[in-house]
């Protein structure tokens, strides 16, 4: 069942070559078409993965491809990965769905299907990569199309600067993070991940990982992103059209903190130690920063962008923290931040659309009263995204502190705790400015009414609904696949 | 069937009920459907505690690991005893008596499916947090009732301050839960486990520090949760919500919660003196400051949050002098009273449409249950003989007399010293307001116009007061079983007269001028207790004010400094260019001119360098 | 006397091919002109000669104007892989040249015989193994270069710009044949293996070598464009025809490189202390100045001029970090820079092949960038080409291969253990990207009137095809052309 | 001091100073026959290197080619015969600073290099002959080169001078 | 002979034709400064060939190719030059800037 790994890769690859010789007019059918098959991909990967061996990389596929470079097309899931696999093409698949609503049906769509579907390659190839170059290739194949789409779909007239500004951005950072990763090659003359993971930094010095960690995690922090380094993200997030912010939030960032996970910390274990305060401290600052920022936020989408800053803070803490649990915590965050942040874009978008505008004061208020259901799932949304036990957001942040009261053995446990505190701290102005948004938005005085959700936001809609309370009930669901996945990773920690 | 299975279930048949409940509240019946849950919930809880009561001494655990974690893992399950068992029940009865309440209560009310089934939901979870034998499961359920308490005190969120009466509850009580939370992480880390009866196991061997820090924590959430001082002040706003929701979750269950989980964890509180000296001071700072603003509110239902706060801090005073069965036997009575005080109250606004207490009077004519019910409720929350107040309040001022005798207590005899004094000052003052309040509301004339209907209010509004007016009135006899239940005489009298002092002069302010609140007597005084000291009006001159204004800067920081630094990066960049251009003048002998110098300046070095 | 020289027909046989073909189209357009026939004749040559270059590859190693154990002309995969890289870039230029000689009325004949002379020139410089033949090969690919930058004759910014490039190249050849006279003095041969030996010995005069070195690379800093020869650059691809420019881009610029390469490591390989640090500086400063000054460029062929110098600075990059590595691992150096400048020449000629017929459209060779604004609405497949292409310049995929291109760099340059640099590179990535970006936007800009230019004509066709599948080639295969570097470094 | 050195530093410094002038005067032709004058002293010093035949290609060549070359080219472009006040650019000082550090370099540079070394002219080293067995025993290469450099040095200053297809192309040009 | 006289010889003339490419207006002037370098480069050649008695007669080799080399240069250069003339009537080497790096609405300064 290999093929699969290689088919969910496949698949919008070709899709987004073929459908630039179709007609306009089934662009975005044939969108869904093909994500739809990659997502039945997926959940084929999902049914065929041994979950005795979580810990080990299964479905692989390993071609040698440049010897020159020492690159090797290696693919393959573990524990770690798949979840991420397959939220990327569920929500590029929720997307497509999007796409076909008759009200939004988006100009120029076979382009836009096009650069949606490539820009899936890049996610998906960057969670399945097992070769650290190959992991930097998928890393920017998703620059290119996810630029595009900001700056030729995006809504506002900043579109083009804040797409300049994602992508140069961004671009740094993995600039830096390919320096890093050569500094990893050079020193280890290979490119395996696994076997780098195996070999947990030994044959690196201590100042080299010291500097590669440094490398590698400061280019994937642009990504993540990390305090102080995110001032791309609100701009894209709010100048990106609907499917754009969704993947950005949903996926994008989820890169940045794969990739901490599976090369930084296992590969560069020593360097880690010594870097990882530093992580943990930026983490809370960037969640009360970010909290504190969503406070005074006058725009939806920008408050919902940065509560993803503070959101990767929390994936960023239990990183961090160095334990399985830490990463557990990290990787539940991320996956509960695709599915929540993803709906709440949805719904900014769908507010976007009925209102012309996603500023605060302008929306008018009484939206429960409004458009009931439309309200009623932005309440829900809300309060996912405050980590609210029972839904999804909770594990992650819980998973996160936890891990911070005990972190590493190497770790100075009393800065944890300080991390730990403000962090707690953080939590309680996250569920602060979400409230008071869903005060200034949800409630208040009813104004004229718009449209409740339609059939196909029902349709996009409900998957994510369903799943931000499956995994908050039945945590198990990843945390099980993860954990032992993780543990092997920390050296059987 | 195990007991522990159907424990479980009395968790779930609300949970049902709720998560099919909100997507499906209009396409259901959702009365019956919450009915039905509560019901269910109420008939396993009543099972599992007659189990319970049967082997008092037996403990029932189940326990199935939820999920990893990377660390300790968390388990899912319940625990059983007699505290729990009895908890669950007066949870499930009172939750069972406010739906079937509020079926007429909001009857006219387009949003009771969405209503209905947030209260079946936190049913649920309050009987996780009595139920569960993982205390990160506790935590869970401790916030899901967070979200359910915000979402029903904002059921009328058109109006903003009921929105920002919401907003507030859930952010003082999630301040608390931090630590609430840390707290656990402190107790579970340090035992190896997060099963309460791991942790209570594990007490001998801890450290003294690990379990002051542990019960410090705890202490914290149990505070905000609880609306004790410092974190109260959101329990009188969070009266904007519908008058069942008050009597469920701001009066016998949630607010209590706190006072249950002390309970449950006591022996790791009665290791760590400390702590509970902190909790009496908060509890006796609560108990006389919720009693003063009591006396003096203007709103029929801040009375009675007031009075809820004030007679929460006597459980947490209870605990705090190791008066641990008295403790919880205050919070089922007070469940049942309180609970009966605002479904009352709830009858009253709906026939006046207002509970400001210049609004309402002579209303015994024309509400007669609910006047008797009402009553009975106050002569509990007095404490008056023979209702179940009386009993507890006796046990209670018994316990800290022995207390402060020097008896066994995990408190030093000053603590209970204060604890005593707070007491009998708080009864005296709580007679003083019940009798103010019932007075204002039953007696003297109408004060404004509304139109009596008859019945005063449907079967199925004036069942569940009836329902509750028994315990109110019985409960205390139930309890003589309890040794430490009994009422002593000296003490009773005591008490008793107390509050007959506070009593009489109430009546007597009130007496020289029925129209006029006897409150107005205290003076300049009745502002300040009136807003309890200007505790509110503190927190949002200092914490709210600094938040907002430490948010403009941020974001103002955001957007010139962080954000601008990067685009003037890209500016200087493009400056930069703009001055290395001018070397491409066009002159080619300018051209050679570098070329030339570059090369020397290249051989110098070189050679120099070689 | 002892017998003349033989000459190895088979080793020289490109370059003969190409003179040859050189003669025959001037004799063919003296009797015929304006019948094409020049045009096919310089086709044919070129494919003949890479015909030959099929044979070379398969016969390499071969060398022939032997003294002793030193030879002028060598012929290994490092020879072989320039000369065929050089004959395709020389192949797109000449079907670019067919529209822009109908469109700008250059003589047929002549400019097909001095860009064959060049190329023939540019290939001799890559199988050069002694200073003589470097710097008159060097010469025989610039003399015919000044010639074809003003041939548009009528054009005063043609001539202006075929002037400034003959001064600075007369004086840096000028400087550069006293740098030999220098490394001549200093080691008694001309040889490049035999100069390497030479430096070897203690009784070398040290600082005159190292002098005359700094001096020799002076003439080749100026066919790379690298900072501070790079001045006549900008100006010069603005005066020039397109095709021109693409050829000094591309043939000229790998031609220096062959040379550069040859001498640093062959030759001067002993003193790798000394002109690593200095070739290491000159990517730096190459790099940086390019791209900021490129972020400053309105006109098409001044941005693509500033950022050939820029790409120069990268290639020049790993070259730089010898001095850290042991001398076994130099050539893997090399290979980086080698790898670099055959993916760029592709790609590079993409822009160029798309430029020279879509930059019509601003009146002048290539246009201002703004003239390209909406391209995508008129000519889709044209503008996704030229995005491509971009892409591939600023190293994003799906320019992939650009992206390998950067990626061997960056492993150069950190096997060199100089992370500062590669700092540096990364910044300038970044720059780089954004005034592609800034292109490449500007095609799929919305606007009401887009450009419209005719159909393509099938010589341009067939040179973006070229580049294009030169460029996916290299994307997916790129180790045809990594690992590649001379022997005897 | 030997006499060739005695006769070689009175050449140099004729060379030198002829030099100075070429780049010094203000009178364009008369900048050529100071060139002249240099290149056939710096002939000079060739013989007494012992250098014939490069010595009798530079008079030949040189003198005979290049410098009448660059006269037409003088007459051609009707510069002023006689003298001109602009024949130096701005760049003058700039100029110097350059030409003397450079100078100062290249003479540290050599001197350091060649102290020591004497060099023997007893046996001719530069004869026709020797240099014609030089130049095909050793380097064919370069001269066959050099003679396609030739071809196309001609034929480039041919189409560039041809006025007769001097019209302006379609793209336009400031002419 | 000491072989300092020819090479310090060489060495100055090389920098008398740097002056002469720097500071002359005249492309002309310029050409013939280029000229003195390259005769610089020929003493150079010629002196180290002898000095070595190089058997392959390398430097008076090369020194042959460089008068060549110079010729065609000479060539091509006056025919640019001439070019240069006819298009701009000028051959100043500092009035050639209408090729520079300045923004389109810039005056040109001629």
């Amino acid at each position: 069942m290999n093929l699969l790994t290689v088919l969910v890769i496949l698949l919008p690859l070709a899709g987004c070559l073929v459908v630039l010789a179709l007609p306009e007019r089934v662009a975005v059918g044939f969108c869904v078409y093909v994500s739809g098959l990659t997502l039945a991909a997926a959940v084929g990967m999902v049914t065929w993965f041994d979950y005795g061996r979580a810990d080990q990389v299964q479905l692989s596929v390993d071609l040698p491809w440049i010897p020159a470079l020492g690159l090797r097309l290696h693919l393959g899931v573990d524990g770690i990965s798949l979840p991420l696999v397959v939220l990327t093409a569920l929500l590029c698949a929720l997307c497509a769905v999007y796409l076909t609503r008759p009200a939004g049906s988006p100009d120029r769509p076979r382009a836009l299907v096009s650069l949606l579907l490539l820009a899936q390659v890049g996610m998906t190839g960057t969670f399945l990569a097992l070769d650290l170059l190959l992991f930097f290739m998928f890393f920017e194949v998703v620059l290119v199309p996810m630029y595009a789409v900001i700056a030729g779909w995006g809504g506002g007239p900043g579109r083009v600067a804040a797409a300049r500004q994602f992508i140069l951005y961004t671009l740094l950072g993995s600039g830096v993070l390919l320096t890093g990763l050569l500094v990893i090659y050079t020193s280890t003359s290979t490119l395996d991940i696994l076997e780098l993971t195996r070999r947990g930094g030994a044959g690196i010095g201590a100042t080299v990982q010291v500097v590669a960690f440094l490398l590698v995690a400061g280019g994937l922090a642009v990504k993540v992103p990390v305090w102080p380094l995110h001032s791309w993200l609100p701009d894209a997030h709010t100048e990106a059209p609907t499917v754009g912010s969704v993947l950005l939030a949903g996926v994008l960032l989820k890169m940045g903190s794969y990739g901490l996970v599976r090369i930084a910390v296992p590969v560069l274990p020593a360097g880690a130690a010594e870097i990882a305060p530093v992580l943990g401290a930026l983490g809370v600052v960037g969640i009360v920063y970010a909290a504190l920022a969503c406070l005074a936020q006058r725009d939806l989408k920008r408050l919902i962008a940065f509560s993803s800053v503070g959101h990767m803070g929390f994936v960023l803490l239990g990183i961090a923290t160095l334990t399985p649990a830490g990463l557990n915590g990290a990787l539940f965050a991320n996956l509960a931040h695709g599915l929540i942040t993803g709906l709440l874009f949805f719904l900014a978008g769908g507010l976007a659309q009925r209102c012309g505008d996603t500023d605060i004061a302008g929306l008018g208020g009484g939206l429960l009263g409004r458009a009931p259901r439309l309200g009623g799932l932005l309440v829900f949304a809300a309060i996912a995204s405050l980590g609210l036990p029972g839904l999804a957001g909770f594990w992650g942040e819980l998973l996160a502190l936890l891990s911070a009261f005990q972190p590493a053995g190497a770790l100075d446990r009393e800065l944890y705790l300080g991390f730990m505190a403000v962090a707690g701290l953080g939590a309680v102005l996250t569920a602060g400015y979400l409230l008071v948004m869903l005060r200034r938005v949800a409630q208040g005085p009813v104004g004229e009414p718009v449209a409740d959700v339609s059939a196909v936001e029902w349709v996009v809609w409900a998957p994510l609904v369903v799943l931000v309370v499956v995994a908050g009930l039945w945590p198990r669901l990843v945390l099980g696949v993860t954990d032992g996945a993780v543990r092997t990773l920390l050296g059987g920690g | 069937m195990t007991v522990g299975t159907l424990a479980a279930l009395a968790v779930l048949a609300p949970f049902a009920a709720a998560a099919l409940g909100l997507p499906l509240g209009r396409v259901l019946s959702a009365s019956a459907l919450a009915l039905s849950g509560t019901f269910l919930a109420a008939a396993l809880g009543i099972l599992v505690a007659s189990f319970a009561a049967a082997a008092p001494a037996r403990v029932w655990e189940t326990a199935a690991v939820l999920t990893p974690t990377g660390t300790i893992p968390v388990t899912l399950g319940v625990l059983v005893d007699g505290l729990s068992g009895t908890v669950a029940v007066m949870v499930a009865l009172v939750a069972l008596a406010v739906q079937m309440y509020s079926v007429g209560y909001l009857r006219h009310d387009p949003r009771y499916p969405s209503y209905a089934a947030l209260v079946s939901l936190f049913t649920a979870a309050m009987l996780t947090v009595v139920l569960a034998a993982d205390l990160l499961v506790v935590y869970a359920g401790w916030e899901v009732m967070g979200i359910c308490s915000y979402l029903l005190i904002g059921h009328r969120w058109e109006r903003q301050a009921n929105s920002a009466a919401a907003v507030k509850s859930f952010l003082m009580t999630r301040f608390g839960d931090v630590g609430f939370l840390f707290g656990i992480f402190v107790l579970g880390v340090a035992a190896g486990s997060f099963r309460i009866s791991d942790v209570l196991a594990a007490v001998p061997e801890l450290p003294a520090g690990t379990l002051l820090a542990a019960t410090l924590l705890l202490v914290a959430g149990v505070v905000g949760r609880s609306a004790q001082f410092p974190l109260h002040t959101w329990l009188p706003d969070a009266m904007a919500g519908p008058a069942p929701v008050s009597a469920l979750i701001h009066a016998a269950t949630m607010v209590a919660a706190g006072v249950y989980v002390v309970a449950r964890l006591f022996p790791a509180f009665e290791a760590a003196p400390v702590s509970l000296n902190v909790l009496a001071v908060l509890a006796v700072v609560s108990m006389v400051g919720a009693a003063l603003a009591a006396l003096t509110a203007g709103d029929l239902k801040r009375v009675l949050a007031y009075s809820t706060i004030s007679q929460v801090s006597l459980m947490f005073a209870a605990l705090a002098i190791g008066a641990r069965v008295p403790a919880v036997g205050h919070l089922l009575s007070h469940a049942a009273f309180k609970a009966l005080l605002f479904l009352c109250a709830g009858a009253v606004i709906m026939m006046v449409g207002s509970s400001l207490l210049t609004d309402l009077g002579g209303l015994r004519e024309v509400m007669p249950v609910t006047f008797v019910t009402m009553t009975i409720g106050f002569a509990a929350l007095a404490g008056l003989p023979p209702t179940s107040g009386f009993f507890i309040k006796d046990a209670l001022v018994t316990a800290a007399e022995q207390a402060a005798r020097g008896g066994p207590a995990p408190v030093g005899a000053a603590t209970a010293v204060l604890v005593l004094g707070a007491l009998l000052l708080t009864g005296l003052l709580t007679g003083a307001y019940v009798t103010r309040a019932w007075l204002l509301t039953f007696f003297g004339p109408p004060r404004a116009r509304f139109q009596p209907v008859h019945p005063e209010a449907p079967p199925v509004m004036t069942l569940p007061l009836l329902a509750l007016a028994v315990p109110a009135l019985l409960l205390g006899f139930g309890g003589l079983n309890w040794e430490t239940l009994r009422p002593q005489r000296d003490s009773a009298l005591l008490s008793v007269l107390l509050a007959g002092i506070g009593v009489v002069a109430a009546y007597a302010g009130w007496r020289a001028d029925p129209v006029r609140d006897p409150a107005v007597a205290l003076g300049r005084l009745r502002g300040l207790f009136a807003t309890a000291l200007h505790t509110n009006d503190l927190y949002e001159r200092t914490v709210a004010r600094a938040v907002r204004r430490l948010a403009t800067v941020v974001a103002g920081v955001d957007d010139r400094v962080v954000g601008r630094a990067v685009t003037g990066v890209g500016r200087g960049a493009r400056r930069l260019g703009g001055v290395i251009r001018l070397t491409q003048n066009g002159n080619p002998q300018f051209y050679l001119t570098g070329l030339l110098a570059g090369v020397l300046l290249l051989a110098v070095g070189v050679v120099l360098l070689t | 006397m002892p017998p003349e020289q033989s000459i190895d027909y088979l080793a020289t046989g490109p370059p003969l091919v190409l003179i040859a073909g050189a003669l025959a189209v001037l004799v063919a357009d003296a009797f015929r002109p304006r019948s094409g026939l020049a045009a096919g004749g310089a086709l044919t040559a070129v494919l003949v000669a890479l015909g030959v270059e099929a044979v070379l590859a398969a016969n390499a190693p071969l060398a022939t104007f032997c003294v002793g154990a030193s030879c002028s002309y060598a012929v290994d995969s490092f020879t072989v892989l320039f000369q065929v890289v050089l004959l395709l870039a020389g192949l797109v230029v000449l079907l670019l040249a067919r529209v822009e000689i109908r469109q700008t009325r250059l003589p047929a004949g002549e400019f097909h015989f001095l860009l064959l002379a060049a190329l023939a020139g540019a290939l001799t410089l890559a199988a050069g193994r002694d200073l003589v033949i470097l710097v008159v090969g060097l010469e025989v690919v610039s003399l015919p270069l000044f010639a074809l930058v003003a041939l548009r004759r009528y054009d005063g910014r043609s001539t202006e710009a075929g002037l400034k490039m003959f001064l600075v190249s007369v004086t840096s050849t000028a400087v550069m044949l006293f740098g030999i006279s220098l490394v001549y003095g200093a080691t008694g041969t001309m040889f490049l293996d035999a100069i390497g030996a030479a430096l070897r010995r203690p009784d070398t005069p040290g600082a005159v070598a190292a002098a005359g070195m700094v001096l020799v690379l002076v003439g080749f800093g100026f066919k790379i464009s690298a900072v501070p020869f790079h001045f006549w650059t900008p100006d010069t691809y603005q005066g020039a025809p397109v095709t021109v420019a693409a050829f000094l881009s591309v043939v000229s610029k790998a031609a220096g490189f062959a040379g550069l390469i040859l001498v640093l490591t062959v030759a001067f390989g002993p003193l790798v202390a000394v002109w690593g640090p200095l070739v290491a500086v000159l990517a730096a400063v190459t790099m940086t100045l390019g791209n900021l000054v490129a972020l400053r460029q309105r006109t098409v062929m001044r941005l693509l001029a500033w950022s050939s110098i820029a790409q120069a600075g990268y290639m020049l990059a790993p070259l730089g970090m010898a001095a850290g590595v042991a001398g076994t691992r130099v050539p893997e150096l090399v290979a980086a820079t080698v790898g670099y400048l055959a993916i760029y020449a592709a790609m590079s000629l993409g822009v160029f092949a798309v430029v020279s017929y879509a930059g019509w459209i601003g009146g002048r060779g290539g246009g201002e960038v703004d003239d390209y604004r909406g391209l995508a609405g008129s000519h889709p497949v044209t503008a996704l080409a030229l995005a491509f292409f971009l892409a591939c310049l600023a190293g994003l995929p799906p320019g992939l291969a650009g992206l390998f291109a950067k990626i061997v760099v960056f492993r150069g340059v950190l096997t060199g253990g100089f992370g500062a640099l590669a700092v540096l590179m990364v910044v300038n990535t970044v720059i780089g990207l954004y005034y592609y970006l800034a292109w490449a936007s500007r095609l799929f800009a919305r606007t009401g009137s887009s450009v419209h230019f005719g159909r393509m004509p099938r010589p341009v066709v067939a040179a973006v095809l070229l580049s294009g599948v030169a460029t996916v080639l290299m994307s997916v295969l790129p180790q045809l052309v990594l690992g590649i570097a001379p022997a005897g470094g | 001091m030997t006499g060739a050195e005695i006769v070689f530093g009175l050449l140099g410094v004729a060379t030198l100073a002829a030099a100075v002038l070429v780049v010094t005067t203000r009178h364009l032709v008369r900048a050529a026959l100071w060139l002249v004058v240099a290149l056939g002293a710096l002939a000079g010093c060739f013989l007494v290197l012992t250098a014939e035949l490069v010595a009798w290609v530079q008079v030949l060549i040189y003198v005979g080619a290049v410098v009448v070359l660059l006269l037409f080219g003088i007459v051609l472009t009707r510069a002023p015969i006689g003298r001109s006040s602009d024949v130096d650019s701005r760049n003058r000082w700039a100029a110097l600073v350059v030409a003397l550090s450079t100078a100062g370099a290249l003479v540290t540079v050599v001197v350091s290099g060649f102290r020591d070394a004497y060099t023997d002219l007893g046996t001719p080293a530069g004869s026709a002959s020797t240099m014609r067995a030089g130049i095909f025993r050793y380097w064919v290469l370069p001269f066959e080169a050099l003679s396609v450099l030739l071809l196309a040095a001609l034929v480039g200053a041919i189409v560039l001078t041809r006025v007769d297809i001097g019209q302006r192309g379609p793209g336009g040009g400031d002419a | 002979m000491h072989l300092i006289y020819p090479v310090v010889l060489a060495a100055l003339l090389f920098s008398v034709g740097i002056y002469g490419v720097l500071a002359r207006r005249n492309v002309i002037l310029v050409l013939m400064s280029v000229e003195l370098m390259l005769n610089a480069v020929n003493l150079n050649l010629v002196t180290f060939d002898v000095w070595l008695a190089d058997v392959l007669r390398s430097g008076q080799t090369l020194a042959l190719f460089t008068i060549v080399i110079a010729a065609a240069e000479v060539g091509l250069g006056l025919a640019i030059v001439l070019l240069v003339f006819r298009n701009r009537s000028t051959i100043a080497v500092d009035a050639l800037r209408e090729l520079a790096d300045r923004d389109a609405g810039e005056v040109l300064n001629r």
